[in-house]
């Protein structure tokens, strides 16, 4: 069981880094994203140090979701969902380790990257560990809640956007909590009760997406 | 007559009262109509599927 | 026991419910227009002008129980798709797309009567408040929701695609709730809440319970109509529908 | 591969949209026997083996296995199964090695890099190793989708047209993969378009087109 | 000529009513992305007003972004696109039809939807008027300029992201200009010149860029 | 189909990625005559056939049409050409009906309705009219793509494996129809793995799979 998790992660990564464009781009999407807006604003730096962690978090929810698409549908595309589906092992783990391997290409450069984005509006150095903190517990919800809308949407013709409408609402509470931790760290609140509810969060959404995205997928896969 | 304009005019509410009672009239009207036509379209539907088969037969 | 079983498994089938469904329609649409005629009569000649609000308050009584429609009907949908899951029941899903648009309708009227009394009251069309918020995400629900099975072509999956996403999306709702709330430093709310005048007049109570009741009996009725609809889009190969419409034609 | 098994339905029934593609559909196919699947196009052959697989749930009836219905024991039926589709399940961004080890390993018998090029060998593709699937013509594909057969444990395999898109030679070296399996013991299900000497006086024949499908023993 | 491209439209228009939710869901993307940022960024309607020219200009780029990836996709994969290389016809005019239909798809209903979503930033009448027609003009230069992007990334595996970091250096000047007529005309300046230059960014990829899309379709069917 | 045209190769040498498939193949195709290719998997059947259709470039060597290099009169020679390469291109959201009208808009000769149900009865779909492509079987989709046969105005037909996924009668409706083709003195270019009794005794027939193709006149 465990075996096969681990060689799923192994096997998509191989292919995301193979084609070492996918690692970048969601990465290069989030910069471009988070890059935009003083662009579209203007560069007044009170004003952007107000909307930073706005729009850090929401560059990358906006990441993230946009990456979701691929989550299932190579697979779904080429046949390896139904032999997935045939395998013996439970479904839940390989979405699972779909959905580690899927963070790990998407979310963690995410992660990494954005401190050097929180500079660029002119944070804090604590506002950005709690940034970054904010980002390591809720990417990872993100992309379990998006596996389900991956999932439901899996083999329709408007996929993409669809999964945004799907997928959006259920990640709102994420959003605020996460851009929540670091206005409440920059005006001096302490970001830790967002965090720890950011975590528990997390906790639940690992107990309980795999179920109903695996549940999904087999609906898809009629 | 003038008291019933009054009454229209609620106060200097006119527009949010009217706008918000009046869309929710409109929305509530139309839902039925458009029910009305999407089951006479599905109606129109069956009724030829049926002639194609007495014509079939 | 056994029997009672049987007659609601009776029920749960769309050739049986087709004409139950056709018979309460037209007793709740009655019911609607006669409650939601009181109701308008009451909420513009017998309930009183609001002190502080003048007229402009009369958009409560649309405006509330538009609001409790929209989130009841998220509920109730979701126990639908809750049973349909469990007991694999084809009406469940058929009910719970026939509420959607209901649903939906009213979680935009809410929004709308919402912004058409902040404009006198607050001076603004919106405010990102907690509780417009999440009446926001609950409109996005309801086309999310409608989005997906419209976009399945299939109709056994669009049917248990739909259940997951209405589960998956009710456990949301609360969080929503309590999480924008949490959120929210601006307390606007404060302006919302007529509970601080608890004294709320009994009529203007009365008058928002008996449009309360209208906008429910309105709802069952297009419920009730709308599955038919879908009934006969699903069954449209089977004999009985044939026959049925066969003789109308 | 001594124990023996059992697949049966019984009133399988399936339908597709709103036609009905067959009813009533009652066969049981044992160890070391093969059957052969019948029908012109859009008669519901692919419908059938999905849903003898277990990714469809058939209209009324039951797929028993062993005398269980497969949707109660989906892991130890799914253990016995190789099911291969017109899809080729093959990633094409990694080569043909890449993909059967981690093939392999999600079916839960991970082999080494050995026996993979051995496995490369048997399906005729060596030399053509580093490349990444996609860039391999269709016939190639298909053989390195076939070769999980070469490999299988499985005693039930469920072939949807496998001869398609394969070369004279490739048909041939598959045949006789085939009954060497049901020699073993193994079961298979087939079809296809194409004439091919291993399904003439087969078993068991199923052709589907009419209303109630026609189940011939031979 | 004239009527394949008329031809093609059809079918493209036909495809997207088919499943209607497709116009809706890049509409309703646009709109949860523009309602997202309050949620990030806070509630004071002083801010929102002075981000709203920019939140809606990069809420309505990103939309017609993501619904790019589309436009050429479904053609190549299904073997359309081969049969329109092909076909006798000059191949720039066939995408110029392709275009259109994408626009009529995704890019007007963005155009309508906008004036609503600029009251909920508490924008004035005046500076709503001179969105939509920033939108009107700045919209269709977007789906020509994203064509190019949607060819040449075809059938790459990572095609949405990529699309985006293609596409998205090329957006930014229509991003400015657009961005920048609101925001001159709520700062009292006036918005003309801004959309003088919007209108002739349009031109200039109306001539340009059906050229160089065909000539990335061709490379990309290789 | 008055005009005789002439399909000619010069030194034709094509290549993928870091192999060479075949070099200096030299043949001529006139109008009534059927060009049957054959191979193994993978000797580069598909890649010679797109090279014919103009859709990849020849490492060296050209492809003439009436004596002319085809990428100089690119829309001269598609307007004669007619391509059904191993994807069908079929919208899957789309019915029969509609997938071919729109394809033969943009081929240049929009059909009516008429027509197109004609077609459909043709290939023997009718019956499947309202259901979007996506929902047919594998076969079904193959009929539909091969439709275009029944109403092309094209001299050249260029076919990649056209034979799979059809059951048997439709195997020889198609046959007839190639026949029908090269009596009224069109051209076919075709390959397959199946046996069908339309090659054998083939004017044309070009062997890949060694070094330098075998080019053989009947
Ligand atoms: C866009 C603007 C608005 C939206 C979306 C909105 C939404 C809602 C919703 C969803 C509820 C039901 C809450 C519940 O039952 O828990 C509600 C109730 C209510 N709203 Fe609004 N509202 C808006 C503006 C206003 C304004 C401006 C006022 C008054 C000045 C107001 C007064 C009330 C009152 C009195 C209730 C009933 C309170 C209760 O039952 O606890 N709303 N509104
Ligand atoms: N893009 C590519 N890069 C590298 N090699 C390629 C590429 N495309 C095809 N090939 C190689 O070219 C050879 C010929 O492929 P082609 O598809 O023409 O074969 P084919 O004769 O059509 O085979 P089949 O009968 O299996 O369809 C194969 O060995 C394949 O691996
Ligand atoms: N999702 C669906 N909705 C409606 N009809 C469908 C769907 N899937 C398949 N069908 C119909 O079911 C029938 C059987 O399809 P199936 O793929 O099982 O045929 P098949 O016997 O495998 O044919 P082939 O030999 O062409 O592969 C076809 O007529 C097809 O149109
Ligand atoms: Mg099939
Ligand atoms: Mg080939």
């Amino acid at each position: 069981m465990l075996e096969a998790l681990f060689w799923i992660v192994r096997r998509d990564v191989t292919i995301a880094l193979r084609r070492r464009t996918d690692v970048f781009t969601t990465l290069i999407f989030f910069l471009i994203v988070v890059s935009l807006f003083p662009l579209g604003i203007g560069p007044e730096l009170d004003t952007l140090r107000l909307i930073a962690p706005g729009v850090v978090w929401v560059g990358a929810l906006l990441a993230s979701m946009l990456a979701l698409e691929q989550l299932f549908l190579a697979d779904h595309r080429d046949g390896t969902l139904e032999q997935m589906l045939l395998a013996p092992q439970p479904l839940p783990v390989l979405v699972i380790s779909k959905v580690i391997a899927h963070w790990l290409i998407t979310g963690l450069p995410l992660v990494i990257m954005a401190p050097v984005l929180g500079l660029q509006y002119d944070l804090s150095a604590e506002a950005l560990t709690v940034m970054v903190g904010s980002l390591l517990l809720g990417t990872p919800t993100l992309s379990l809640l998006g596996a389900i809308g991956a999932a439901l949407t899996l083999g329709l013709r408007s996929g993409g956007v669809l999964v945004a409408l799907l997928v959006l609402p259920l990640y709102i509470p994420v959003l605020i909590f996460g851009a929540g931790a670091v206005e409440a760290t920059t005006s001096g609140l302490g970001g830790g009760a967002h965090l720890s509810m950011l975590g528990a969060i997390l906790l639940a959404a690992l107990l309980g997406t795999p179920l109903a995205t695996a549940a999904a997928l087999r609906v898809a896969s009629e | 007559m003038s008291s019933i304009l009054e009454k229209l005019n609620m106060g200097k509410y006119a527009l949010y009262v009217w706008g918000s009672f009046g869309v929710t009239a409109a929305c509530m009207i139309l839902e039925p109509l458009l029910l009305r036509s999407r089951t006479a379209r599905i109606r129109h539907q069956i009724a030829r599927l049926n002639r194609l088969e007495t014509n079939k037969r | 026991m056994q029997n009672r079983l049987i007659n609601w498994f009776k029920f749960s089938s769309p050739a049986t419910f087709y004409p139950l469904a056709g018979r309460l329609a037209p007793i709740f649409r009655v019911l609607a227009i006669v409650l939601i005629g009181i109701g308008l009569y009451m909420s513009f000649f017998v309930a009183p002008v609001d002190y502080k609000q003048g007229d402009g308050y009369r958009i409560i009584f649309i405006h509330v129980p538009a609001s409790w429609m929209s989130m009841f009907i998220y509920l109730v949908m979701a126990g639908w798709s809750a049973i349909g899951l469990i007991f694999n029941t084809r009406l469940s899903a058929m009910m719970a797309q026939a509420l959607a648009p209901t649903g939906a309708m009213f979680a935009f009227v809410s929004l709308w009567t919402g912004s058409f009394w902040g404009k006198p009251m607050w001076g603004t069309w919106w405010v990102w408040d907690a509780r417009i918020t999440s009446e926001l995400i609950l409109l996005f629900l309801y086309l999310g929701y409608m989005a997906l099975v419209g976009a399945t072509d299939d109709r056994r999956r669009a049917d248990r695609a739909g259940a997951i996403l209405l589960l998956v999306g009710v456990v949301n709702v609360p969080i929503i709730y309590f999480s924008v709330k949490w959120w929210n430093t601006l307390h606007q709310g404060a302006t919302i809440r007529m509970n601080g005048q608890t004294s709320m007049d009994e009529t203007m109570l009365l008058t928002m319970l008996i449009m309360a009741l209208g906008f429910w009996a309105y709802s069952i009725a297009a419920a009730m109509v709308r599955i038919r609809a879908i009934i006969l889009e699903r069954e449209a190969g089977a004999i009985w529908v044939r026959e049925l419409i066969g003789e109308r034609a | 591969m001594n124990p023996t098994h059992r697949l049966e339905t019984s009133k399988l029934c399936c339908s597709r949209g709103d036609r009905r593609l067959f009813r009533c559909l009652d066969f049981s196919l044992e160890s070391g026997q093969l059957m052969y699947l019948r029908g012109p196009n859009g008669s519901g052959k692919t419908t059938l083996l999905r849903t003898l697989a277990g990714l469809l749930q058939p209209e009324s009836g039951e797929v028993l296995w062993n005398g269980e219905p497969i949707q109660r024991q989906r892991d130890a039926f799914h253990n016995e199964l190789l099911y291969l589709g017109h899809l080729n399940a093959l990633k094409g961004d990694l080569n043909a090695i890449e993909n059967l080890r981690m093939d392999g390993a999600v079916r839960g018998h991970a082999m080494d890099e050995q026996a993979t090029w051995r496995l490369l060998g048997d399906i005729g593709l060596i030399g053509h190793e580093d490349l990444p699937i996609k860039h391999l013509s269709q016939g190639q594909k298909r053989r390195v989708a076939l070769a999980r057969l070469w490999c299988s444990r499985a005693a039930l395999w469920i072939l949807d047209e496998p001869f398609s898109a394969l070369d004279v030679t490739a048909v041939n070296t598959l045949q006789a993969v085939i009954r060497n399996h049901l020699a073993r013991g193994g079961m298979v299900i087939l079809t296809t378009h194409q004439e091919v000497d291993l399904t003439s006086g087969t078993v068991c024949c199923v052709t589907l087109g009419a209303e109630t499908p026609e189940v011939s023993h031979a």
